[in-house]
């Protein structure tokens, strides 16, 4: 079938890109009433589940990936260590939150300098470390953050190894309009019926509140991390990652911007990390340590690298193949029962097959597919198919 | 420096416990390192899935030796043979379809195998606790106090060093050495002297397996016990070696991780002001002192930009 | 006439979707000095790289006599046809020696030691430094070492991709003149492509013009030489 | 040189299917978890016993529409439930659907098999109330994160009466909340913090095994009769919830009763190996070596120790019992390190020859077996004599009133029987806030497994049980 051809800025490229957004739209204000319950597909004989929770995680972890994209998608610095960034937002938020009294959201007014500052301070040494070396150095930094949380000296503000338990909960306002929302779903026909009739508990509530505020955040910090990649700043940090000396050459101050993406990222991960809080009410050292910085590059790569969908597809893919991962108990066709640590192999196998069918990540698989089916094209190279 | 202006340990003994201590678990760090070493040199990629081929060979030697019976020596040979074919398979079948210009995809593909592994590591064999013979006698060459050298630990540092020595050799002296050097400086010049690059990193790949299965297996003697977890935990030392020693040089590769040893033992206990649980952190800055010095590490080659 | 080493007919040759050579033809005789001429992106460097087996062809490429174009660049290599790529195309982190050796890979003789000593001659900036690394000779050095890696091989076809490219006047022409007795004595069949034509055409006695992907002329060198558009396009007088 | 390429293929693939197979070979059996069909065996006369103390129980009314005494000042009141409260969601007319959350993946996953364990102690036992108990398990890695978002699924989608055994403090913590809040039973947590004894604040949660700050106070008591004030003593703790929890109580009671504490080191949790830590300690040269810490770091600090030529009393945590788990291995690795090291025994260790003839011992075994799992690996024993506590209040609850979430809850704050997982002589006492915590008894046992033996066993020290029972009352902050 050969692609059908849109011509950038026709009524016809308007109109698709605006059922593109209206989908968006949609689907934002209308998922977490179909998943607050969450839902059972069953797959081969496999349950799995899509709930709130996991939905509202995605998005913290979509814009923690958000940040590290900024720096090795965008500027090309191999960070094992984000999580540090990510861990330091997280318990900013909860030890202000819980131990101040302050509300969540402002706690941005903190996390956002703070983060700033300390990925300044990282970024300044790894000017003079690169590659792989940089990668090596950023991975100690991961592996050290649950042992700083833990140090007495932090106890107070931490609570050190048994996590910091934020008791303030997220409630929603009077006035927001929740129940009335589901109830206008449930008029839907088809998609009203996946939302069961049980009115929503408390608990469903306040995760449908927190969904919005994540998903504003989120939006916010997607809409930053674009406006930067189109300005003078993002294209010198592409620049600098596709050649450093053709960029030096060209007037660029390398120390300025490769410390400054190290900034941005650290400010991002750190708005990650209030978002977790936001979203789980608790955070524990152990949980931010190397295992969540690799699965930040996971999500990176698995998502596309240097993209910015990507990041959002990625924050996805880490929580919820990793989830399905544990819950495949049966191999499809073949019949195995799988037992006990099965669950890594699965996703192990799962990450290999997914890079033989997208090396570039979903978001250019994605794009691929799509490329199939329509492409658009600028106006004056009407019929040329674009390449790359 | 600013290390003489806290107080730190002085006793003789304990300084040469601690000395032999990190001597003992730096030498295995070292063989550790050097595996690594020789994926990065093949391929420019710092392989995750490293340390669990290493397990995985432990494993089938723990297997051999505790299940089988057979002897610890001819069971740790069997299952170098045995991790280096399972490399050369995996390069064949995973790693080679890859564009290995683009590092990316490639780095999740080793962390799909390093999960893949393991979990294979752990539902075939359990998690429980085991322990792996060590290849040499028992018992101490001698002791003072608390300080005491093992007849294992004396034999892992002499295993390393000759290792190091049977690698240099191998990369210096040997044709397909050669081939192996001139494949890490420049692939297609390689091509076009009519090197099978293919094959030569297939070779570098069971190369670095059958190094780590040796690391491995004269390593996790020292540990005491054995689980599915305990490649992972000396990993992030190997790493912290083979960075401090640069990643390119086998020798590096081994003082690094000596290093690391030595940091880990004698420094982080040493020096009062260090808590001892943040070891992994005391061994990262000092390595970053070092890189921010010497950005290529101790021994590494400072890389000539390849247009 | 004499006999022809290298026989390229209609080849294509193409990187992803991007066709670069659009059905060439020409042929290099024994113990001459073939030489293809044309500007940046005229598809000089894909043609080397063709008959290495380094991109995706169509057509027919015969080596003496045998048809090699879809082969394995390491295989090609061992029919004889030693290349020195564009940059040089040494091994920079091995020492000099080393990348000689290395040169030597396909062959199984025991004279490589007497060949490294007669290249030494040859070339004596590198046997005055046989210890040192390849990447911190200078821009010359290193262009005499990629050629004396290729002729390691003994091949019977050398080809060379731009070896002026960023090298001093007075250096460029010690090289071609290194070149030209090369081939006198050894009778290496080479096959140059440059930009820098009148060199070229000084050492050459078969010429080829390239252009987008299609040879525009041949013929002998004098020929190009007196060639009017030729002239303008490529020689700068 | 293209056929040895091919070759080293297929061997690789070759071996790589052996290597499967062999798997598949091994814990075949283990896969079949739960068989349930020739274990009416030996079952009749172990479930009637646990319920034979039952009568003693006090009785518990309600206290008023809504509220209902659990001992000690502590009530629960169900006017706080949210509304569409179900004191009797999760029970099917067939079914008992308790949840867990557990790391089936991850560095403690050994834990995983935990409700295997589980499940097959119920498959074998009698129907309550016609009902079977079914256990629903999920991963959570350890992370207190991943457990939140399981059990707020299981809610949801699982119809789930209550949970029990979550393992571990940070996940217990990150749930309670939650739980307390939904009056959903958080029953019998699988850890030892001393916070799971507070029914005022949490009347929905509660505790089990000995907790860390009763072992400590036990450690403290036997160092000061068996070495006299001044001795010194040296001590390794994990650097997690743990580690950090033995600190905080043994530091809170060694001075008081004279003993001096010469060195403290604190591991990662994480780390290969403990000996840099270890040997600073050694160098002290104390008496006592009081090893806080679990899982691997547990036999690599005694083998460490010994390997340093320490000849220190080592007192390990008893978490750290289970000898082919833990000192089996180190037995074969340094032969004879293990010998002596002293522990506080709370249980019957299923491997120790002492207890081959107890009845408990040999149902354990033979049900285990019978469902095709090995009793002396893995957690499943584990499970399955953490089971015997939740079928105990199960039936409570169903014996006075009826089973109802309310009911389990008072039936676990107000226990008075003897468990036959329990050392004999050992009574599990519960009275709401004034005594919180079940298991407050143990030995102090010392390992006999000298240098040439085949296996060892746990040999009691003094023979006395040392029964602190309702001294602690409940947690106090």
């Amino acid at each position: 079938m050969t692609p059908r051809t849109i011509v950038e800025g026709s009524a016809l490229h308007r109109r698709v890109q605006g059922a593109n957004w209206s989908l968006w739209i949609i689907t934002i204000a209308i998922l977490p009433f179909l998943v607050a319950i969450p839902l059972k597909p069953s797959v081969f004989g496999n349950s799995y589940t899509i709930g709130l929770g996991n939905v509202n995680e995605a998005i913290a972890w979509a814009v923690a990936v958000l940040g590290l994209n900024l720096l090795t998608g965008f500027n090309g610095q191999l960070s094992l260590g984000n999580s540090f960034f990510v861990g330091t937002g997280a318990y900013l938020t909860g030890g202000l939150v819980q131990t101040y009294h302050w509300s969540y959201l402002s706690t941005l007014v903190v996390v956002i300098p703070v983060c700033l500052a300390i990925g300044l301070i990282v970024g300044v040494p790894a000017l003079r470390i690169q590659g792989l070396y940089l990668a090596l150095v950023t991975f100690g930094l991961a592996a050290v953050f649950p042992t700083i949380v833990k140090l007495d000296q932090l106890d107070r503000f931490t609570h050190g190894s048994n996590g910091l338990n934020i008791e303030s909960k997220l409630l929603p306002a009077d006035w927001m309009p929740i129940q009335g929302t589901l109830e206008a779903i449930r008029k839907i026909p088809l998609i009203g019926d996946w939302t069961g009739t049980d009115t929503f508990s408390s608990r469903q509530n306040e995760a449908i509140y927190a969904y919005f505020l994540l998903v504003m955040i989120a939006a916010a910090s997607f809409l930053l991390a674009r406006n930067l990649i189109k300005s003078r700043p993002g294209r010198a940090l592409i620049a600098i990652r596709d050649n450093e000396i053709g960029a030096e050459v060209s007037g660029i101050n390398l120390s300025l911007y490769k410390a400054g993406a190290f900034g941005a990222s650290a400010l991002l991960s750190g708005v990650a990390g209030t978002m977790l809080a936001i979203d789980k009410n608790f955070v524990s050292p152990d949980e931010l340590g190397i295992n969540f910085a690799i699965f930040l590059v996971v999500g990176l790569i698995v998502g596309g690298s240097a993209n910015l969908k990507g990041s959002l597809i990625g924050g996805f893919a880490v929580i919820f193949v990793r989830q399905w991962a544990t819950q495949t108990k049966e191999v499809p066709l073949i019949g195995w029962e799988l037992n006990g640590p099965y669950g890594q192999m699965v996703l192990g196998i799962l990450l290999i097959a997914l890079m033989f069918a997208m090396p570039g990540g979903i978001a250019y698989g994605l794009t691929k597919i799509r490329s199939r089916i329509y492409r658009v094209v600028p106006a004056d190279h009407r019929g040329e198919a674009p390449t790359g | 420096m600013f290390l003489l202006a806290v107080s730190v340990d002085t006793d003789p003994e304990l300084l040469l416990a601690r000395v032999l201590d990190g001597l003992r678990f730096g030498s295995g760090y070292g063989a550790l390192a050097l595996a690594l070493v020789m994926i990065y040199k093949a391929t420019g990629v710092l392989n995750f899935a490293q340390g669990e081929l290493a397990l995985l060979g432990i494993y089938i030697a723990w297997a051999l030796s505790v299940g089988w019976g057979w002897p610890i020596i001819i069971a740790v040979i069997l299952a170098m043979f045995a991790t280096a074919t399972l490399a050369a398979g995996i390069e064949r079948t995973i790693i080679r379809p890859f564009d290995p210009s683009n590092h990316l995809p490639l780095v999740i593909v080793t962390l799909g195998l390093f999960l893949a592994i393991n979990s294979f590591v752990a539902v075939t064999w359990t998690t429980d606790l085991k322990a792996l013979p060590s290849m040499f006698p028992k018992g101490n060459v001698f002791a003072v106090g608390v300080a005491h050298l093992t007849w294992s630990g004396l034999g892992m540092f002499i295993t390393v060093l000759v290792m190091l020595g049977a690698v240099t050799l191998l990369l210096n002296r040997t044709k397909v050495g050669l081939a192996f050097r001139a494949v890490s400086s420049n692939i297609e010049s390689a091509e076009l002297v009519g090197i099978k690059v293919g094959q030569t990193l297939q070779f570098g790949w069971a190369l670095a397996a059958a190094i780590g299965t040796l690391a491995g297996a004269l390593l996790v003697p020292e540990l005491q016990v054995l689980d599915p977890n305990v490649m992972l935990s000396t990993l992030v030392f190997a790493f912290a070696g083979a960075a401090l020693g640069g990643l390119d040089s086998p020798k590096g590769a081994v003082i690094g991780g000596i290093l690391v040893g030595l940091i880990r033992n004698v420094v982080v206990q040493s020096v009062s002001f260090i808590p001892s649980e943040l070891s992994v952190g005391a061994a990262v800055f000092v390595i970053l002192l070092v890189l921010l010095v010497k950005p290529s590490g101790l021994f590494g080659s400072s890389k000539v930009v390849r247009v | 006439m004499s006999e022809a080493l290298l026989h390229v007919s209609d080849l294509e040759a193409a990187y992803g979707d991007v066709k670069v050579l659009h059905g060439i033809d020409f042929t290099v005789n024994v113990g001459d000095i073939s030489v293809v001429l044309g500007a940046n992106g005229a598809g000089k460097t894909t043609t080397l790289r063709a008959i290495c087996g380094q991109v995706h062809t169509s057509g027919s490429i015969a080596f003496n006599g045998a048809e090699i174009s879809q082969e394995a660049t390491a295989d090609i290599v061992r029919r004889g046809i030693a290349h020195v790529p564009q940059g040089r195309g040494t091994f920079p982190e091995l020492t000099v020696t080393d990348n000689l050796e290395a040169g030597a890979f396909v062959r199984k003789d025991p004279e490589i030691n007497a060949d490294i000593d007669k290249w030494f001659e040859v070339f004596p900036v590198l046997g005055e430094r046989p210890d040192q690394l390849a990447g911190s000779l200078s821009g010359g050095e290193q262009q005499m070492l990629a050629v004396a890696r290729a002729m390691m091989s003994r091949p019977r076809l050398l080809l060379l991709d731009e070896p002026s490219l960023g090298l001093a006047p007075i250096i460029i022409e010690d090289l071609f003149g290194r070149l030209a007795a090369i081939n006198a004595d050894e009778g290496m069949t080479m096959l140059i492509v440059e930009q820098n034509a009148n060199l070229a055409l000084a050492v050459a006695s078969h010429a080829y013009v390239l252009e987008a992907g299609t040879i525009a002329i041949s013929g002998e060198p004098e020929v190009l030489s007196g060639d009017e558009a030729v002239r303008r396009a490529y020689l700068g007088y | 040189m293209k056929r040895t390429k091919r070759c080293l293929g297929l061997i690789a693939t070759a071996l790589a299917f052996t290597l499967i197979a062999a798997s598949c070979g091994d814990d075949g059996g283990e896969v079949a978890t739960t068989t349930t069909a020739d274990a009416a065996t030996t079952t009749a006369d172990a479930a009637t016993t646990t319920t034979a103390a039952a009568a003693t129980t006090t009785e518990a009314a309600p206290v008023s529409d809504g509220t209902f005494d659990l001992g000690g000042g502590a009530v629960l009141d169900t006017n706080e439930c949210p509304s569409g409260w179900d004191d009797t969601q999760g029970l099917t007319d067939d079914e008992i659907r308790i949840g867990i959350s557990l790391p089936e993946s991850g560095a403690l996953a050994g834990f995983g098999t935990i409700a295997e364990g589980m499940q097959v102690f119920f498959d074998n036992a009698d129907p309550i109330e016609g009902r079977s108990v079914t256990i629903v398990s999920r991963d959570d890695g350890y992370e207190p994160g991943k457990t939140v978002t399981n059990i707020g699924e299981m809610i949801d989608t699982e119809n789930i009466f209550a949970f029990s055994h979550i393992l571990g403090s940070p996940n217990n913590l990150a749930v309670r909340d939650t739980l307390n809040e939904e009056c959903i039973p958080q029953l019998f947590n699988a850890t030892g913090l001393p916070d799971w004894g507070d029914p005022v604040n949490f009347p929905w949660t509660i505790g089990q095994l000995l907790n860390y700050s009763t072992e400590s106070l036990i450690w403290c008591d036997y160092f000061a009769s068996e070495f006299g004030e001044g001795a010194t003593v040296a001590a390794l703790y994990a650097n997690n919830d743990f580690g950090k929890a033995y600190q905080k109580f043994f530091e809170q009671c060694a001075p008081d009763l004279g003993l001096e504490i010469v060195a403290t080191e604190l591991h990662d949790p994480n780390a290969d190996t403990v000996t840099p830590e270890v040997t600073t300690l050694a160098a002290s040269g104390a008496d006592i070596f009081v090893v806080g810490t679990t899982g691997a770091s547990c036999p690599r600090a005694v083998g460490a120790a010994r390997g340093a030529g320490w000849a220190a009393t080592i007192m390990v945590s008893s978490t750290c019992q289970n000898i082919g788990l833990f000192w089996g291995p180190l037995h074969s690795s340094a032969s004879g390190a293990a010998h002596g090291i002293q522990i506080i025994s709370t249980t019957k260790d299923i491997g120790d020859p002492r207890w081959a003839d107890d009845s408990w011992v040999m149902k354990v075994r033979s049900e285990l077996e019978a469902a095709g799992i090995d009793p002396d690996a893995g957690a499943q024993q584990t499970g399955y004599a953490f089971a015997e506590q939740l079928d105990h209040s199960l039936r409570e609850a169903a014996a006075n009133g009826g089973l109802g979430r309310v009911n389990v809850m008072q039936a676990s704050w107000q226990q008075d029987w003897e468990a036959q997982n329990a050392l004999p002589g050992a009574t599990i006492v519960t009275d709401g806030a004034d005594d919180a915590y079940i298991v407050e008894a143990g030995e102090i046992s010392m390992l006999n497994l000298p240098p040439d033996a085949e296996a060892g066993s746990w040999v009691a020290v003094t023979g006395d049980l040392i029964d602190v029972e309702g001294d602690l009352g409940s947690f106090a902050g």
